[in-house]
């Protein structure tokens, strides 16, 4: 899969039909992945297909002349449909490789499962649906489903929807979103007071270095309202009234933009379950207006648009 | 300090310019009773209102918040109420979700003839309001 | 230096004479994230599973957010406090490379004007070091001539060889702790052979390394080839998390907050990595990322040896195993142009 | 970097917490123009009144609480005592509030921060100061500082420039300069208006135009960036060498004693290191960024 991926990449650089070429290269350390993005052939050889390519590279449209041909999985490929929908990006400025992703190995998972920290682990490779671990020399077998991350488990999407070439064959999804829904649930069964109760300890941990909205896709505002000083919208001390504030605002603001990627939880150096945020807002418009992010690229942005009669009982 | 439940409730209502709040002047010029607890905020229309405005409201510690707006298809600017129905529903069930209860967030279509429903509308959204107490969501010290 | 030992099931009790009159923090795992907290008494097990935090410890000196002055409109005008803080504390399980950042940061808030926040906080904290039996992969410390088994920043520095815990007395405070003559022994002349034989033997574990001799000047010489910089930032989201979990960064930012007529000023965290950083009403001296990324790393390795003589990075390896599109430091360091030839500044 | 002694600095620093500032009541308010407006105001606290002393070029931190704080430069001169001033332009969150104080308001005052002009080099000499803008308030503390002692000091031009006729601040004070006879003063505006007498045209322009002598003379400069990186050529090109030009640069700051880190050019400190800087260090600054 690789191989056919180099050859593309290197036939768009040659035909001068992209000026550069974002992807994923090996990272510097075990188990990660890094953006790669350059212009030049010789760094072509550096892209790799790997389950550790966590990054949603569609976050580097933004804002980004010339054009660019991209590395996209399923849920990339539906975030930049969803930046052309927000004619953030335009269609003819960006050349789509298309990679079936077959699901993301969750670290996190995979140290609770084996109680090794990341670096303790030798090699992690998946074949099929096992995961096999080398563990100081000795090899362990996983399934897939108790590895993957959650919202892998539950991509309706794995082969990308808008591409201009495919590498590989597309994948069948594994469409099991119980474990998601089960965590969402959990939070459902509390009563009011607990839940706020439960944001409010676990906002007071957040330290506001907005990784997870500097890693998302769908947050491509030129100036965030979370800076603004006129209005004092909200303050930049770390209480948490201005956290929860913040990440529920950031919720609503990239409804219907958001792919659930995963990465805003990934990043959150504090381990802040905002998937419990991202995840409920992504079933809430399905269920309330049958709509799912990055779908069609001409289709209008979920909140430009209306039915007639809709969101019955809500409104005296 | 007068018990908790007796505090009056203090709203916040975004009305609409072209129908909430004439219907709010109709209200007036007509004598109709209703309770004084709402603070209106004209707007251009109802499809003004961002989730922002209703959360800061809440967090500044007004105890509800009230968007009133044209009923659909007599929207001054034609598709404003729709995108706010579809801005308020999804804003009133995600803040459930987050643990504000339901009646903090109200939204009520009020044109501008009907003066006495906007007397009833307030006079429900304050019972509301009152019967869940004040709101101190925000006041509790985190770390 | 005559060291002493301690065996590690006495340690619960050493620490519990320490709770008594201080405020003891420790190493605990809350939510997954290896972080600082007071210690609840029940148990010593962090010795075994901890080996850094991810929040470093300058949090306890220099909050994520912190209340400087709460002022009050009265009728003959306003009214200022300063809210008192800093009881006294310890804080167990410092590793060398944070607690080098530590005295780094007391250098910058002492310099010319002391500043009085972190001061009561820091003057009343003892910090006890633990050395680092296990780096992460990320880890490049010996590469800043940090040593896994040596510090000199801490008030005492534990160790630990097998089922004993070697103790050395840095500071007189440190001694000062140290008075339950039947639990803490004093250190075998094997003891002590074992911590020297660990001094290369844990150094050796550190894989991570990056050539930094004379970093000032090569970054001097590259500082205005915006191309170098251009691809070194190519990547990097301009997200806060390398510069708030960095042991040596103390940019904050200070606002106000008013409700009615109370209200207060409060000194939290800042970032050179985002915009509104430098943004001024007119313009933005660094809009561009490139620049951004540029001030960081130079900050760093080029402006702070300039002023104070010591270069603000300790190896730590947080920025490297915390960013998101893991954008790495070393890599970037390895990339600044070897100036053998001109070693002048232009 | 001219650092006067710190300990002389420190004298005025509230007891031990560096950033708590001391109540200043604002005593009288004049508008210059539309967007730019002085403030007098002096110490609610009288031993400090006697006592603050500062030189000329040093700044400020002005905080109206409950909004925030904000860098100003102290725009009389130290031989006028009694009172402070500062011209405040408003752009931004605090300069918006500061223009809506009326007179008795209480704001916070902290600092001197910063270096200060070269009196001691600038003794003796021809002095050319060219101004733009709000530009002329950290200018004004000097020329008055020169002007009280005349004799110390050469020739003087003044060369100030504004957008239009209105955006001209200080305008009493280029009137008493135009009547002094020993001041050259010029004044200029970017476009002609009608009922005009000055000059017309940019700064650097009229500086070329007037063309005052670099023999035994150095250049103060302060007004927008943009005109003081056009400015520097051209006093070049008259013949002033780089450590006869000086100039004030701006940048944001939180804290205005080298801690906070925003205000950097290189590794120098604008707060701590500036704001006064001569062309010469500006030249090898290792950083655009200013």
């Amino acid at each position: 899969m690789e191989k056919e991926l180099r050859k593309q990449a290197n036939r768009l650089l040659e035909e001068g039909t992209v000026d550069c070429i974002i992807g994923h290269a090996q990272g510097s350390l075990k188990f990660t992945t890094t953006p790669l993005i350059t212009g030049d052939k010789t760094e072509i050889s550096n892209l790799i297909i790997s389950p550790f390519m966590h990054n949603n590279l569609a976050n580097y449209l933004i804002r980004r002349h010339g054009k660019t041909g991209i590395v996209a999985k399923g849920c990339d490929s539906r975030s930049i449909v969803s930046l052309i929908q927000d004619k953030q990006v335009s269609r003819d400025a960006v050349v789509i490789i298309g990679v079936p992703c077959s699901g993301l190995v969750d670290m996190a998972k995979l140290e609770s499962l084996t109680g090794k920290v990341r670096d303790q682990i030798e090699a992690v490779t998946v074949a099929g649906d096992k995961v096999s671990v080398k563990l100081n020399g000795k090899k362990k077998e996983y399934p897939a489903r108790q590895v993957l991350f959650d919202h892998c488990l539950g991509c309706e999407f794995p082969t990308p929807q808008e591409y201009d070439c495919l590498i590989g064959e597309p994948v069948a999804a594994i469409n099991d979103t119980e474990l998601s829904s089960k965590k969402i649930a959990d939070i459902k069964k509390m009563a009011p007071q607990d839940r706020w109760a439960f944001w409010q300890k676990q906002f007071s941990r957040c330290i506001r270095c907005y990784a997870c909205r500097e890693v998302c896709p769908a947050c491509f505002c030129e100036r965030c309202f979370a800076e603004e000083s006129q209005p004092h919208w909200i303050s930049p001390v770390p209480q948490w009234q201005d956290n929860l504030v913040f990440q529920v605002i950031r919720t609503i603001h990239v409804a219907g933009r958001c792919s659930d990627c995963g990465e805003c939880e990934r990043v959150c150096p504090q381990h802040i379950p905002l998937r419990l945020l991202s995840r409920e807002m992504y079933d809430l418009i399905d269920e309330m207006f049958h709509y799912k992010s990055g779908m069609d690229k001409n289709a209008p942005p979920l909140m430009t648009a209306y039915e007639m009669v809709e969101a019955e009982g809500l409104i005296r | 300090m007068e018990n908790e439940t007796e505090k009056e409730p203090r709203i916040v209502g975004f009305l609409c310019k072209w129908c909430s709040y004439a219907g709010a002047d109709l209200a007036g010029t007509s004598r109709k009773k209703y309770p004084a607890n709402v603070t209106v905020v004209k707007v251009p229309c109802s499809g003004r209102i961002d989730p922002l405005f209703i959360l800061k409201g809440l967090s500044l510690g007004f105890d509800g918040v009230l968007v009133s707006g044209c009923h659909p298809g007599d929207c001054h600017y034609q598709t404003g109420n729709y995108r706010a129905r579809r801005r308020m529903a999804l804003t009133k069930k995600f803040l459930e979700y987050m643990g504000i209860p339901a009646e903090r967030v109200q939204a009520s279509w009020v044109s501008a003839s009907e003066g006495n429903k906007f007397a009833q509308v307030i006079a429900d959204v304050v019972k509301d309001v009152k019967a869940i107490g004040p709101n101190n969501l925000f006041c509790a010290e985190g770390r | 230096m005559n060291s002493k030992k301690i065996n590690k099931k006495d340690l619960k009790k050493l620490l519990d004479t320490w709770r008594r009159d201080f405020n003891l923090i420790v190493p605990v795992l809350e939510n997954e994230v290896i972080t600082m907290d007071v210690w609840d008494g029940k148990d010593t097990a962090f010795i075994d599973w901890y080996r850094n935090t991810v929040v470093p410890p300058k949090a306890n000196f220099l909050p994520p957010g912190e209340k400087m002055i709460s002022f009050e409109k009265k009728k003959d005008g306003i009214v200022l406090e300063i809210p008192r803080n800093g009881q006294r504390q310890i804080i167990f399980g410092v590793r060398p490379c944070d607690a080098r950042s530590i005295a780094i940061i007391d250098d910058v808030f002492t310099e010319t004007y002391e500043d009085t926040y972190y001061l009561s906080r820091r003057n009343n904290t003892i910090v006890i070091g633990l050395s680092c039996n296990s780096p992460y992969d990320s880890c490049f410390c010996t590469s800043l001539n940090i040593n896994p088994v040596e510090s000199a920043h801490v008030d005492l520095l534990f160790t630990d060889i097998g089922d004993d815990l070697l103790i050395e007395e840095i500071t007189e405070r440190g001694k000062g702790l140290l008075n339950m003559p039947d639990t803490i022994k004093k250190a075998t002349k094997a003891d002590t052979e074992k911590g020297q034989a660990l001094k290369d033997s844990l150094a050796a574990k550190v894989t991570k390394q990056v050539n930094v001799k004379d970093m000032e000047h090569r970054l001097q010489a590259c500082f205005n080839d915006r191309e170098f910089w251009e691809k070194a930032a190519a990547k990097c989201i301009g997200c806060g998390i390398c510069t708030f979990l960095c042991p040596t960064c103390f940019c904050f930012d200070i606002n106000d907050e008013m409700l009615k007529k109370q209200g207060a000023r409060y000194r939290s965290w800042d970032s050179c990595s985002f915009k509104a950083y430098t943004r001024m009403p007119m313009e933005n001296p660094r809009e561009e990322r490139w620049r951004r990324v540029r001030q960081k790393v130079c900050h760093k390795y080029q402006f702070l040896p300039a002023n104070l003589g010591v270069t603000a990075c300790t190896g730590c390896g947080r920025c490297i195993r915390l960013c998101p599109v893991n954008w790495d430091i070393t890599q970037v360091l390895a990339g600044v142009p070897q100036k053998e030839a001109a070693r002048s500044a232009k | 970097m001219t650092v006067t002694q710190i300990s002389q600095r420190k004298k005025y620093l509230a007891q031990d917490n560096v950033y708590l500032p001391h109540i200043v009541v604002v005593e009288k308010i004049i508008e210059e123009t539309p967007s730019v407006r002085t403030l007098h105001f002096h110490f609610k606290d009288d031993t400090l009144n006697r006592e603050f002393t500062f030189d000329p070029g040093q700044f400020a931190e002005l905080s109206v609480f409950g909004v925030g704080e904000a860098t100003f430069c102290i725009s009389n001169s130290p031989t006028r005592q009694g009172h402070l001033e500062c011209g405040i332009n408003r752009v931004g969150l605090v300069t918006n509030a500061l223009h809506r104080l009326g007179t008795g308001a209480e704001i916070g005052f902290r600092g001197p921060y910063g270096n200060s002009f070269p009196l001691d080099d600038m003794r003796g000499k021809d002095l050319v100061f060219v101004g733009g803008g709000i530009g002329l308030a950290p200018l004004r503390s000097l020329i008055w500082n020169v002007i009280d002692n005349r004799d110390k000091y050469g020739a003087i031009a003044i060369i100030y420039g504004a957008r239009s006729a209105a955006d001209l601040c200080f305008k009493y004070d280029l009137d008493s300069w135009k009547n002094d006879k020993t001041v050259n003063t010029a004044v200029t505006i970017d476009r002609n208006e009608s009922g005009w007498q000055g000059k017309v045209g940019f700064v650097p322009a009229v500086l070329g135009e007037m063309a005052p002598s670099a023999r035994n003379a150095m250049a103060v400069v302060c007004g927008p960036p943009v005109m003081i990186r056009n400015t520097f050529p051209v006093l070049e090109k008259l013949g002033f060498a780089p450590e006869q030009i000086v100039t004030t640069l701006e940048k944001k700051m939180k804290c205005g004693i080298g801690k906070c880190g925003r205000c950097n050019i290189g590794n120098l400190y604008v707060c701590r290191d500036g704001p006064v800087f001569t062309y010469a260090q500006i030249k090898n600054f290792i950083s655009d960024e200013y």
